[in-house]
């Protein structure tokens, strides 16, 4: 029998020497993070500042809210495509109740989030009732959320000039004194939240039965159908965050911003050690790889490398931190 | 709880089948069959491969609708539309094919959809404590905080073992349970469906070891063909003519005497001193030509790790490996099919069946070079003989060639497999369990393939937990315990008291109690 | 009604416009004031782009498709010229005139071209960051895109104006978002935290100027880094006011839009047309935002 | 269990009473292609026209040779991302050799194939040596490969305008009297191809059985590692095809374009009724699939509809043709 990793597995197998070792794994998970920030940080000595690290958490936050959502939906061997231009509806969406409709901020905020959440319910429903594939059902509503969100703004940038405190979302600091802005640390609290459902929750739980054996989790009596439109729907909940928080940092709703965002985010998420075969995954993963791909990018762009350069070494420190995760856990 | 009357004498009959009928595309698995099970009995079911046992069984599980005839629970005619519904009605199934979610752990596969909890948490430490309670009930070692994934196949089916029990069920399915185990993992089962038996719990018993039946069934109903033949009660029941019935023609019995080595046939394959960190010590042995070598042990003695580091499916840390003489070195499966020495697996979901594809593919899986032209164009016609050839000689009961894999009954998949080694040209062939799941007169015609492929010539090694067919088939037998070979005895010397003696030698056995 | 036209009337001249995209404002400009156009000379016409500016292919496809609905006139702004220079063929072909809009295309087919002079344009606005950081002093440029024309020609317009003209100017990064505003704004971060006595930055398309922008206001860097930007656009327009942005380029996209259907309706109707038609640019900052000539080619 | 369809396995075994059921289910297979363009024939004229039909196969034509490729990987439960942007460097590649090193144009030709090839081989061995999961390495590589892309082009495109008979390629016609774009011609041959090496050959039955279960087809002695690599390659081979049918369509490589289309080509193949779990797939599928997706995109242009609604109705459309599809199989 094949030596198989576990790190990856749910929770932790409780006490023992494998325990400790297990978590040894995970802070070994942040070593090509701390290898990448250490080359940066010597390259050029304007990296560790804390302006620019707080700069790289905050370029990280939209694509790591997206990346967390969708961990769920990769665990059960889903994939989701509409991320991107889901997040963008969600944000024009904010900004059509915002401005137009005139809501109050936190109806208006609470609208995005339910804008993801319902792209994501479609996509569940599609998924888990009309069983068409999820890579299919997931690009049929990445074409479908960017043209609403097109029609819906007018194709026009909608601009939240006149929503007092709506930038506050994402760029005031909360942490009185500590320039950290609160995209931040919604990122963090989403992370928390996150790992807090897959690791504790029936819906974590379910996620992890789902991707691993989907014919088995049946037989023993899971509702798969409902339980796969809830991941999707948890999953679209984050989109729709990740919508508000975007648009909060641009103080617009741009309808044709999206495409591509859903690659980087399922990028960070394998990074991140999660399987797109399912069973396997975790939320501080997502999160390491989230930071990775954030940390690479701007240490590239602070070294003012060329940039058709910088796409190449991208690749290629990509494929490096995900090679040396592979031989770490083969030990 | 149960949907049977409260209070009172509980409804003597549980469980009544009558005129059940389904029908797949090209198939007609059951026809009009009955089966009535009462509480407080062991109730085998036997017949051939595809017979339509697990057919029967799926109908109560919920996983298909019967196309006629009624089921009545306790008294009750009832619809089981899924498998909540069977376990609501206090069904509980072990099924033939393993449906466990590997990546879970023990506890989580064992209590899934009922999982304590503590607000809306999961409550994972009286999970753990549930299953290692449940365990310890039933006698089994095995930790609840690992993985699925990383157990043996025997320690799966004991999984899955538990998990049917821990329902309290009053109607208990067993489809196969032994197919995996060794004697003493099945004398621990008996001694849990014994005790279960005299609560009062209706056991639905299926095997093909129906030397098992004698020892545990009360009453034993015969399929054939989908259709019910006859139930007899297994006291008084003549097990040859049991299987006349399921069969419809006697079966001489053959054994033969006890077969021998001959040392002087040259040795083909040589293992000398194979190492493998915690899992094997120092393993040598010799194979002959023409030989049959049987491998015997408990579970988790070994054997399948020897087998896989011998056709490279596993990497040794030490020893050496000889074809005719020659130290080899082979690191893949591909580099041992090179070598002509092709290895069957025990775990024929993971690691032999192409589910997606149908019959004649798989038949063709390991020999697709041998039917193509040296450009790679597939030489499809004499593909098509080849496989036709061996549905023909193995009677691997299928609608056709490009039926899927899937829809074929467990014993026929298996014979699916060992057609796809048999159609290989190989001088070495690994059969890890090869009947696993096989009907007694298929195993007879196996037995027989065996024999004339060893006639050919052909070296082959044959790891068993029956240990009477090693002790039949074998030249020589080659016993483990806990990663060593602890004896090579001939067969002629061999009976199943020195088998066992070597087995245990190395002191306590491993895994399962 | 359920004619195939498809709401277009018929007897109508109809003439299709092929632009390089849809979904920004720029565009959206152009095709009011195509429209506008439109209405005046009584013609029908349609509007359309690729969704973004590398899609090269996508255009090509778009005109094609064009061509077969059979119009009587065509209006084309190439990504590439080269790429076009089968379909130019066939719509001489097929006798149908080409007016080509935005920039130039590198055929003999067009009938004449009515564009900005991005080169120009893009010094002008490297002469007015130069001023603004007196004269010295480490730079950087967010463009929208390193292969297209307007890309190519807006940082070269800039770099060479600056090489030539300011030798203690130093260009310290040239960085490429795409136009994406989140890409643009963590790109400027990052060169700003990299070269922290940066004193200016030029944004070369809307979403590459309101990315600079968000990068100065989240660094609090409003004042200490100069910031000029191309095109308009609520965005600009606000930073302007609020002086975090010290002016744009503008061009007249209206004007381009409209000049184009006026010239294909001159052509249509068989009148000599001038070989170029200058639709112009413009410097705009806090002083003469509120001009009357400067609001006409603005947009928001 | 399930009933599964075996429609698109291969068919290893020749005629039977079968076959003619499965042809029918392939005729059928075309069903919603031919409603589509007899929708869009009825509301516009001119669709039907012969320059308009040749125009929507000659807009296919890059993303079908790049589909039918990748039908392969796919078939094995790979992924292929590189596609987009591999296509591009085989172009840049061309264009370099043609015009910097004035090779020859057959020579050319051949090198921009063979650059896809590498690009495949390189993939290829990543995740069939490296274990790197296809998606990551493929994605890296798209990185990589639109880097070098720019960097080898020197971020300009390049024109072939003085290589005679380069636009030849895709744009004459080899058929006299025929106004049909070669491109076209080659994406049908290219079609017959690759249906011949999926149905006949052993790499054909390598990828359907590696595809169906990697670890059983490692253990019955398939050389798992070495075909894979093989596979990516051959998919690697049509990218480079695909290069130099877009770059003589262009007449130019532009090293800027390409992201994104590998995200249609997967579409093509998926909605043709190749599962990306692997195991099931035909070449003649992708091919309706991209003709699908072809077709809609011409249909919704000619008849004008506005921009922001045609992506919404070709998700739409990519929806239904799947649901529709996955009814049909049920019988
Ligand atoms: N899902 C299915 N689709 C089509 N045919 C099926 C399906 N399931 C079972 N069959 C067919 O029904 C018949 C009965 O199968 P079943 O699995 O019940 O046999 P069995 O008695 O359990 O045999 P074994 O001893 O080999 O397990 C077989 O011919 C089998 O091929
Ligand atoms: N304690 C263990 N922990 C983890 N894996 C084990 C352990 N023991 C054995 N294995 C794995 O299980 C595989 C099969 O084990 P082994 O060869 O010991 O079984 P066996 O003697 O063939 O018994 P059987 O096949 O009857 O279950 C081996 O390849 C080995 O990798
Ligand atoms: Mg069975
Ligand atoms: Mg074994």
């Amino acid at each position: 029998m094949k030596q198989t990793d576990t790190a990856a597995s749910p929770r932790v197998l409780g006490p023992s020497w494998n325990f400790a070792r297990r978590q040894l794994q995970q802070v070994l998970a942040f070593a090509s993070l701390i290898v990448l920030a250490a080359f940066f940080a010597i390259a050029n000595p304007n990296f560790l500042t804390w302006s620019n690290l707080s700069g790289i958490l905050l370029s990280t936050a939209v694509i790591g809210i997206l990346a967390l959502g969708t961990t769920f939906v990769i665990i059960t061997s889903g994939i989701e495509l509409s991320l991107g231009t889901g997040m963008t509806l969600a944000a024009v969406m904010t900004g059509v109740m915002l401005t137009s409709w005139g809501l109050p901020l936190p109806l208006g905020v609470l609208g995005g989030v339910l804008t993801g959440a319902l792209i994501g319910l479609v996509n569940g429903v599609s998924i888990a009732v009309l069983k068409i594939p999820p890579f299919i059902a997931t690009l049929a509503m990445m074409l479908i959320a960017q043209g609403l969100a097109l029609v819906i703004s007018g194709t026009a940038p909608i601009y939240f000039t006149d929503v007092p405190g709506f930038t506050d979302i994402s760029l005031a600091s909360l942490v009185p004194g500590v320039r950290l802005p609160n995209a931040v640390l919604i990122l963090f609290a989403l992370t928390a939240v996150a790992a807090l459902i897959l690791g504790k929750t029936l819906l974590g739980r379910y996620s992890f039965a789902i991707g691993s054996n989907e014919d088995a989790a049946s037989l023993s009596g899971i509702a798969v159908r409902r339980w796969k439109i809830a991941v999707y729907t948890l999953s679209g909940c984050f989109m729709g965050i990740a919508g508000v928080v975007l648009a909060a940092r641009l103080n617009s709703a741009q309808p044709s911003l999206g495409i591509g965002y859903e690659l980087q985010a399922i990028a960070a998420v394998v990074i991140g050690g999660t399987s797109l075969q399912g069973g396997k995954g975790s939320i501080v993963g997502t999160l390491i790889g989230a930071l990775i791909v954030g940390t690479v990018t701007n240490g590239l762009r602070i070294m003012s490398i060329p940039q058709e350069w910088q796409s190449v070494v991208i690749g290629l420190v990509i494929l490096a931190a995900v090679y040396i995760d592979i031989l770490r856990r083969k030990q | 709880m149960y949907d049977l009357p409260a209070g009172g004498p509980v409804h003597d009959l549980l469980l009544r089948l009558e005129g059940i009928s389904k029908g797949f595309p090209g198939v007609q698995a059951l026809s009009d069959v009955h089966l009535e099970l009462r509480a407080g009995e062991v109730h085998a079911v036997v017949g051939e491969n595809g017979a339509g046992k697990s057919t029967l069984m799926k109908l109560l599980a919920g996983i298909h609708q019967r196309d006629a005839g009624s089921i009545e629970v306790g008294g009750r005619e009832v619809e089981i539309e899924n498998p909540r519904a069977a376990q609501e009605l206090g069904i509980s199934i072990i099924h033939q094919e393993f449906s466990l979610m590997p990546d879970l752990t023990i506890a989580e596969n064992i209590y899934i959809g009922r999982e304590p909890r503590r607000g809306p948490f999961t409550d994972d430490r009286r999970l753990n404590r549930m299953a290692a309670d449940l365990f310890a009930r039933l006698g089994i070692d095995l930790d609840p905080r690992a993985r699925v994934g990383d157990l043996l196949v025997a320690q799966q089916q004991v999984v899955e073992i538990a998990k049917a029990l821990s329902f309290d069920a009053r109607v208990l399915i067993m489809d196969e349970p032994t197919a995996a185990l060794t004697e003493s993992e099945t004398a621990n089962l008996f001694r849990l469906i014994r005790d279960l038996r005299d609560q009062g719990t209706g056991v639905i018993y299926i095997s093909h070891r129906l030397g098992e039946l004698k020892e545990i069934a009360d009453r034993i109903t015969v399929l054939r063909d989908g259709e019910y033949v006859a139930t007899l009660d297994a006291a008084g029941a003549d097990l040859r003519h049991v299987v006349a019935l399921m069969v419809g023609r006697e079966l001489a019995a053959n054994g033969g005497p006890p077969r021998t080595g001959d040392p002087s046939r040259p040795v083909v394959l040589e293992v000398r001193g194979l190492g493998s960190k915690g899992l094997l010590e120092d393993v040598s042995f010799e194979l002959r030509e023409g030989e049959i070598l049987g491998f015997a042990g408990l579970v988790g003695a070994g054997r399948t790790e020897v087998a896989r580091i011998v056709c490279g499916a596993d990497r040794a840390d030490r020893g050496t490996i000889l074809l005719r003489g020659r130290p080899v070195k082979i690191r893949t499966p591909a580099d041992a099919a090179r070598l002509r020495i092709g290895y069957l697996s025990e775990d024929r979901k993971r690691f032999g069946l192409l589910l997606d594809q149908d019959v004649g593919f798989n038949i063709l899986a390991s020999s697709l070079a041998e039917h193509a032209n040296p450009l790679g164009l597939m030489k499809d016609a004499q593909a098509r003989r080849t496989a036709e050839r061996y549905v023909e000689s193995l009677r691997i009961r299928t609608p056709s060639l490009r039926t899927p894999v899937r829809s074929l009954s467990g014993g026929n998949q298996q014979k699916v497999i060992l057609a796809r080694w048999l159609a290989k040209d190989c001088d070495v062939l690994i059969f890890d369990e090869p009947t696993r799941g096989i009907d007694v007169g298929a195993k007879e015609e196996i037995y027989e393939l065996l024999d004339s492929l060893a006639a050919e010539g052909k070296s082959i090694i044959m790891i068993s937990s029956e240990l009477p067919e090693v002790l039949r088939m074998a030249h020589r037998i080659a016993v483990m315990c806990e990663g060593r070979v602890t004896g090579v005895l001939d067969g002629a010397e061999a009976d199943q008291r020195t088998v066992m003696d070597y087995a245990t030698r190395a002191g306590a056995h491993g895994g399962i109690a | 009604g359920d004619d195939a036209t498809e709401g277009l009337d018929p007897d109508k001249p109809y003439i299709a416009l092929v632009s390089k995209g849809f979904q920004h404002q720029f565009w959206q400009a152009v095709q009011e004031g195509a429209e506008q156009a439109a209405e005046e000379f009584g013609v029908e016409i349609t509007f359309e782009g690729p969704d973004s500016e590398s899609e090269v292919a996508q255009q090509i496809d778009m005109l094609q498709t064009a061509l077969d609905r059979d119009p009587d006139a065509i209006g084309f702004a190439a990504l590439d010229s080269q790429a076009a220079a089968p379909l130019m063929t066939e719509a001489e072909s097929r006798g149908v005139p080409v007016i080509a809009f935005d920039s130039g295309v590198d055929s003999d087919v067009p009938v004449t071209t009515a564009s900005t002079d991005n080169l120009a344009a893009a010094a002008l606005a490297a002469e007015h960051l130069v001023e603004l950081i007196g004269g010295a002093g480490k730079i950087a440029l967010v463009v929208h895109d390193q292969t297209s024309v307007t890309g190519v020609q807006r940082r070269d317009g800039f770099t060479e104006w600056v090489e030539a003209n300011a030798p203690d100017v130093e260009i310290v990064s040239v960085q490429y978002g795409g136009g994406d505003q989140l890409e643009s704004t963590n790109i400027a971060t990052a060169i700003i935290e990299g070269n922290p006595d940066l004193k200016g930055l030029y944004g070369a398309n809307e979403g590459s100027a309101i990315g600079v922008i968000n990068a100065v206001q989240e660094l609090d860097r409003v004042g200490e880094i100069q910031v000029v930007g191309f095109d308009s656009g609520q965005a600009q327009i606000d930073a302007i006011r609020d002086g975090v942005m010290a002016g744009a380029i503008t061009q007249n996209p209206v004007g381009i839009g409209y000049e184009t259907v006026k010239a294909a309706v001159a052509a249509i109707n068989g009148e000599d047309l001038p070989e170029t038609i200058d639709t112009g640019f413009y410097w705009y900052d806090a002083t003469n935002i509120d001009d009357a000539e400067i609001q006409a080619v603005l947009y928001e």
